[in-house]
């Protein structure tokens, strides 16, 4: 029952979880062949940051407004356009709203 | 009674309902913005009570009604219905108003603009 | 059991009104809250109960017609008449689908609702509001009368404005009700508007009637157009979308799924209005482009902003827009080859079994993050993504609920977000394949954006200004994990819920003439 | 530039509107199956004289029910909006 | 608060309103009118006296727990007389033929008989009972929130 079946795709979740059970494993077995000098707790794991004073573990939390800062910095004229309706003025959603009116009813009417 | 050219009361209705959308999309302030849709209802209100006038009829209520024919009686349950909605609509945006008022001193729409972007 | 049967599609919205209107008589005793918890779950628990038989009944029998005040339920044309005169309630398997969607989500959110709003002023109007949500939601989906869907439309609309302002203390709350009911008041007066010119041509209310006698006259196309509009802006549609954010943002985490799932019963009467309305008697191209224009642009600008926000109630109110533009997108396809049956067959079928099933998801899964969201909100106070951090060392089952739900909208193997969304793509790009490309790409924007707020809300280091947070109480877990559950089981058995309750639905759309049939068949 | 462009699509919404109003039925000769049905049948079935009230109360009842229940929702919402929350706790 | 003049007028003439509104009620289902418009009344009536008094003598004698009750009772009691009919369907107007409100007019125009109707009678009065209880509570709400105050339990 479990399948969506289209001729050239199929989706059968049982068995895609059956297959990621089994690659799973591989990939575990895999693991365990990796070297072992990992040593957690040692200054092995330690930050250095050229010298330094490493933060303490508050102050490296990225803040969210900071995540993708790349993105939106690519993206700034896209942002630009795209908060410019973005106003919260509720006049300007009634004016939106009927510009949808009127566009749709110009589409739709030469139908009749 | 004669048929009347255009279909006046309808264009009436139709103007009144479009002058409303004129208010909202232009009046900032936010009683005006209120008293827009109040308008608009009593626009859509005009409207689909005069679709169910008849030439001639009587109000279709048989106690002591003259001879004649009778306009059609759905019309007028519906904007029954509608002017109720209409009033149960204005109270809670009234309220809401005063709310705001409350909350930012002021009733311009472009002052209450804390949610955007 | 029998009479229970026939009388169920009026039970069914009869019982929340009631239930509405005892809430406030309960609230008053000494003992209110208790008892009205009570009540409240005994009657809903019955109305769970009539929906199931309901929907196992149209299963078998097919297209119900329940006509109010007749001699008989069935009896909707009078005898030796041609036209409906009464209000008629038809529920056939899209709007059974609709009503299943709702009556799950709502039980989650009152379960969730139990101890998230302990403690606040003003319960017993609050529930009240919440079973009248309810009622005019259910209504909403099986009516069968124009006139009488504006009615619902309007309690859906006053109800969630209320409910949406219920944080009067908060400025944000009061303007995003307003927002709220500004916007569903003018759609809804014009929707009325329109009823007037449908009514004022045929003299009839009911919809498989006004479907019986529409050719596409120019007034038709015209209350199209207004219809089409008045529903899009309900249904938050890119470029109209702007009140969903405010208001999903603002209301209480309980109704904020109900909020959603009106927006939804919004999406369900454009598609009655475009398929079961006018589908057979005009060509859908124009307006099928339109859905499906308005859906694309839904999903990119919804989820490019969602991307951008900080808030996270915002964020999912955002792609809560971006989703509703897959359902537009699925189901504009379907609806823009309806006149050709070789495409219809071929994708157009598939495309809206996707858009259709999209819906269901959607909605259990936002509404899951919904409440995650606000779960968060709950222990710690804000809204504000920059502010937290560390939040799953102290709230594992929430982290683990909100791990589900972003998985799910992203379209990740197995959840279930994934299999209406491949059932989109795949038929879609058939259809035309660049829309198909511009779906994945917002399936991978929506990715990332979830990612970073888990990355920012529960990983990372404790703050530590909440240490002492603790986990969210008992009820609402349970009322997430129903959702949750729901998800899973959605992921792993798809082909099993889209033959039971999402092919008969896509059939019940297309096929306008058993619609018509089942009130205009006796007609001579 | 937002007058502008507003006045020109308000002008295009109202002139649909009023250009569909034109097409409607000649003011004073609607179209009339439904409703004849009710005039005729309304007194004889419902056993009331107003057929205004007939149609309110018993064709379109459910209707009605909506209504009182939209004027409910209203005073709820209303009171809901303007209760204090100060005091008055709720007994949990 | 008003004058003396104001206050002793709007006294005796709340009679008059109450008596109208009732009557508007009552005759709903002969004369033009019905439960909404006379409610609707009777709430003018209660804007009357709250302009001529002040919302703060009013909510002394309306008060919040009344008309949560009044309003709650009329829409049960709508909701039950709708859903009686459900021996035969939901709406169905069983009252007619019965003793009560159950005569059938004669058909075409006449001179109005009160026991006439059906369920549409008692409707009215629900509805009517209804409108006043929840206009009154809107309108002195906003009016008490405007100055302040609340509605008193």
């Amino acid at each position: 029952m479990s399948i969506i079946n289209y001729g050239y795709a199929v989706w059968a979740p049982i068995i895609w979880l059956i297959a990621l059970v089994v690659i799973g494993i591989m990939v575990l077995v895999w693991r365990s062949r990796g070297r072992k000098s990992y040593k957690k707790g040692t200054a092995q794991t330690d930050i250095f940051l050229s010298g330094t004073r490493v933060p303490p573990e508050e102050e490296r939390h990225v803040k969210s407004e900071n995540i993708y800062w790349g993105f939106f910095e690519a993206l700034k004229g896209l942002y630009r356009v795209m908060m410019k309706p973005h106003t919260g003025i509720v006049n300007d959603y009634l004016l939106w709203f009927v510009a949808v009116l009127a566009i749709t009813i110009l589409i739709v009417l030469p139908k009749s | 009674m004669e048929y009347i050219p255009l279909n006046f009361p309808f264009l009436a209705a139709a103007l009144l309902a479009g002058i409303s959308f004129y208010i909202i999309i232009f009046k900032r302030n936010l009683i005006k913005l209120i008293m827009g849709i109040a308008m608009m209802s009593s626009g859509v209100n005009l409207f689909i009570v005069a679709l169910g006038y008849r030439a001639g009829g009587n109000a279709p209520i048989y106690t002591d009604v003259p001879e004649g024919p009778m306009v059609l009686p759905v019309p007028q349950a519906l904007t029954l219905t509608s002017i109720v909605i209409n009033v149960a609509v204005l109270a809670l945006m009234l309220t809401m108003v005063i709310h705001i008022y409350r909350h930012t001193g002021d009733i311009d729409s472009k002052k209450s603009r804390i949610l955007k972007g | 059991m029998d009479n229970l049967v026939t009388h169920s599609p009026a039970l069914i919205v009869w019982l929340p009104l009631v239930a509405a209107f005892i809430i406030p008589l309960i609230s008053l005793g000494r003992a209110g809250a208790r008892a009205r918890s009570i009540f409240v779950f005994v009657i809903f628990s019955f109305i769970f109960f009539l929906v199931a038989i309901l929907a196992k009944n149209v299963h078998t029998v097919g297209i119900r017609v329940y006509t109010f005040g007749a001699k008989l339920p069935e009896l909707a044309v009078p005898e030796g008449y041609m036209v409906p005169v009464r209000i008629i309630f038809e529920v056939d398997s899209m709007s059974i689908f609709m009503g299943l969607t709702i009556t799950t989500v709502t039980l989650a959110a009152l379960i969730y609702s139990l101890h998230f709003m302990k403690g606040q002023t003003g319960l017993a109007r609050f529930y009240s509001l919440m079973m009248l949500l309810y009622a005019a939601m259910m209504g909403l989906a099986f009516t069968g009368d124009m006139f009488n869907l504006f009615v619902f439309l309007e309690i859906a609309s006053i109800a969630g404005a209320g409910l949406a302002a219920y944080r009067t203390n908060m400025a944000d709350a009061v303007e995003g009700g307003f927002k709220y009911i500004v916007i569903s008041a003018v759609s809804a007066l014009l929707v009325l508007f329109t009823i007037g010119i449908l009514y004022a041509q045929y003299n009839v209310l009911s919809i498989a009637a006004l479907a019986h006698y529409i050719r596409g006259t120019p007034l038709d196309m015209l209350a199209l157009g207004l219809l089409a509009g008045a529903f899009v802006i309900k249904l938050a549609g890119v470029p109209v979308h702007m009140w969903a954010p405010d208001t999903y943002t603002v209301a209480p985490a309980g109704t904020t799924p109900m909020i959603l799932a009106a927006s939804y019963t919004s999406m369900y009467a454009l598609y009655r209005v475009t398929f079961t309305l006018y589908g057979g008697h005009i060509n859908t191209t124009a307006i099928g482009w339109i859905v499906i224009i308005v859906g694309v642009l839904s999903m990119f600008v919804g989820v490019m902003m969602a991307v951008h926000q900080t808030d996270i109630k915002r964020m999912m109110a955002y792609h809560a827009i971006s989703q509703g533009g897959y359902m537009l997108l699925g189901v504009g396809v379907g609806l823009a080859v309806l006149t050709n049956p070789v495409a219809l067959a071929n994708y157009g079928r598939d495309a809206i079994n996707g858009g259709i099933f999209h819906i269901i998801n959607h909605v259990f899964y936002k509404a899951l993050l919904f409440m995650t969201a606000e779960a968060i909100f709950f222990r710690i106070g804000t809204r504000d993504t920059n502010k937290m951090g560390g939040l799953a060392r102290n709230m594992k089952w929430t982290a683990i609920f909100y791990v589900i739900g972003a998985l799910a909208i992203s379209g990740i193997p197995p959840f279930n977000g994934f299999a209406s969304k491949l059932l989109i793509y795949e038929a879609v790009l058939k259809f035309n394949p660049v829309l198909s490309v511009i779906a994945m790409f917002v399936s991978l924007v929506t990715l990332a954006s979830f990612t970073k707020v888990f990355y920012s809300t529960f990983t990372g280091p404790q703050m530590p200004a909440y240490k002492e947070v603790k986990e969210v109480p008992k009820s609402m877990i349970i009322g997430m994990s129903i959702l949750a559950a729901c998800i899973i089981f959605f992921g792993l058995f798809p082909g099993l819920i889209v033959n039971t309750i999402v092919a008969p639905a896509t059939n019940a759309l297309i096929n306008q003439a058993s619609y018509i049939n089942a009130v205009m068949g006796a007609v001579p | 530039m937002r007058r502008v462009v507003g006045l020109i699509l308000w002008l295009v919404l109202i002139a649909f509107l009023m250009w569909g109003v034109l097409l409607i039925h000649p003011f004073g000769y609607p179209p009339s199956d439904m409703d004849d049905y009710i005039i005729e049948n309304a007194q004889e079935q419902t056993g009331n004289n107003n057929v205004v009230a007939s149609v309110v109360f018993d064709y379109r009842g459910l209707d009605t029910l909506g209504e009182a229940t939209i004027l409910f929702t209203a005073v709820t919402g209303v009171l809901l909006l303007l209760r204090t929350q100060k005091h008055k706790e709720e007994n949990s | 608060m008003l004058s003396k003049i104001v206050r002793t007028v709007a006294n005796q003439l709340i009679v008059f309103i109450l008596i109208f509104g009732l009557y508007v009620i009552a005759h709903g289902h002969l004369t033009p009118g019905g439960g909404f418009q006379g409610g609707a009344v009777i709430v003018s009536g209660v804007v009357m006296l709250m302009v001529a008094f002040s919302s703060q003598e009013l909510k002394k004698s309306l008060r919040e727990r009344l008309l949560t009750i009044m309003e709650s009772t009329g829409a049960l009691i709508f909701a039950a007389l709708a859903i009686a009919g459900i021996g035969t369907v939901v709406f169905y107007n069983f009252l007619v033929g019965t003793p009560i409100f159950g005569r059938i007019p004669p058909i075409g125009p006449n001179s109005g008989d009160f026991w006439t109707g059906g369920f549409i009678p008692p409707m009215n009065f629900a509805v009517g009972l209804k409108v006043v209880a929840g206009l009154s509570a809107v309108v002195l709400a906003l009016a008490l929130f405007a100055r302040g105050e609340e509605m008193e339990e």
